[in-house]
């Protein structure tokens, strides 16, 4: 089961968390992404997190019915916000429950570090003196 | 043929504009929107890597492109 | 910064989270335990839990600093049931935030795993016709 | 000298209480109680193992015991 949601903040950590729980399940692990308060020790202001909406919803999808496949997992939910964060904001939770933990914990790294990788959003981070698209340069 | 290309992230600061018309030869596949593109847009070669949606999924070079398809760039990704 | 607790049901998911969660952090890893509702197929009707209270404590505080010191990670929450719980309830939660998110995966699965295996903690899974003590035999 | 010693989980339903005395010779080390302990009462030769804690820490074979110790049954613990 696969729950992908791309909206405006607040994340809700408990809703992501409830569409994963379930009996089946002997463990579930999650991931909260948090706004740092730095950069390279240059202080950030905010963040502004925008995306292709229909492709970002698709390759979020498509990396959660891989860690099922690849993992054995049983639920998988991405949540990702799209808008304006501020410092200590949450721009993404994914929760995996999986009958064997050691999976659990694999498969939401694999997510994590596969959204990083393909899913089209991108990350300005708003400095007091100016703004960065995140990765954008080598 | 005339296809219009959607922009994100620094992509758009680039063109200025969060949608863009090209003129390409029939058959055209994602190497020559992407050759094209570097000759009108030279910032686009400081980026860390530059790649193009075809109806919203990753295309790859020899992809040809029709004036139908849905086409974007995606600058480096960053989410999470 | 270390949270431990041991105590009655229910945990709360909320507060073992907002015990790690802080901007210096770039993500924070949750470990979620249920108890699931079958054994070796045959269906569990509760779980109950025991505990050598003060030893409990202190073997989950040494965990959680150990956690700290081997993954360099900001915060480390490790909170444990004792009692009765029903199928789908949640006997242990374990967060941990950290600067890098490897290192917060990581610190989260050496501290479940561990638990396991040093904390005095004892768990009966009651069926409908016996009881058993877990891994009591090999 | 006289220990008492607490059970828990396995144990306690072995020994029946959930605290007992035991009597051991001056200066007995945990060896020398496991030894007791599997002589009285050999249903503890079943369990996965048995570790015994002196002041709750793990005590090792070697560790002696004496009367103002807190010391503890420990059966194969199932946290989680």
């Amino acid at each position: 089961m696969i729950d992908i949601r791309l909206t405006a903040p607040p994340l809700s950590i408990a809703a992501c968390e409830e569409s994963v729980l379930t009996p089946d399940a002997g463990g579930t692990v999650v991931f909260i992404g948090t706004v740092r308060n730095k950069t390279q020790d240059k202080p950030v202001m905010r963040l502004e997190f925008e995306a292709y909406e229909s492709m970002a919803i698709s390759e979020m999808a498509k990396i959660a019915q891989q860690a099922i496949e690849k993992f054995s997992v049983l639920k998988v939910a991405i949540h990702h916000v799209i808008g304006v964060l501020d410092i200590g904001e949450i721009p993404v939770i994914i929760a995996v429950s999986a009958a064997h933990r050691g999976a659990a914990f694999d498969a939401c790294e694999y997510c994590i570090d596969t959204l990083k990788q393909t899913v089209p959003i991108w990350k300005k981070e708003v400095f007091e003196d100016g703004e960065v698209w995140v990765s954008a340069h080598p | 043929m005339t296809i219009n290309i959607l922009t994100f992230g620094i992509a758009r600061d680039i063109i200025g504009s969060s949608t863009f018309d090209m003129s390409l030869p029939e058959g055209a596949s994602v190497a020559d929107l992407k050759q094209h593109l570097l000759e009108q847009y030279p910032r686009f070669i400081s980026l860390a890597s530059l790649m193009i949606a075809v109806n919203a999924e990753y295309g790859v070079e020899t992809t040809i492109l029709t004036e139908k398809d849905e086409i974007a760039l995606i600058p480096p990704v960053a989410g999470g």
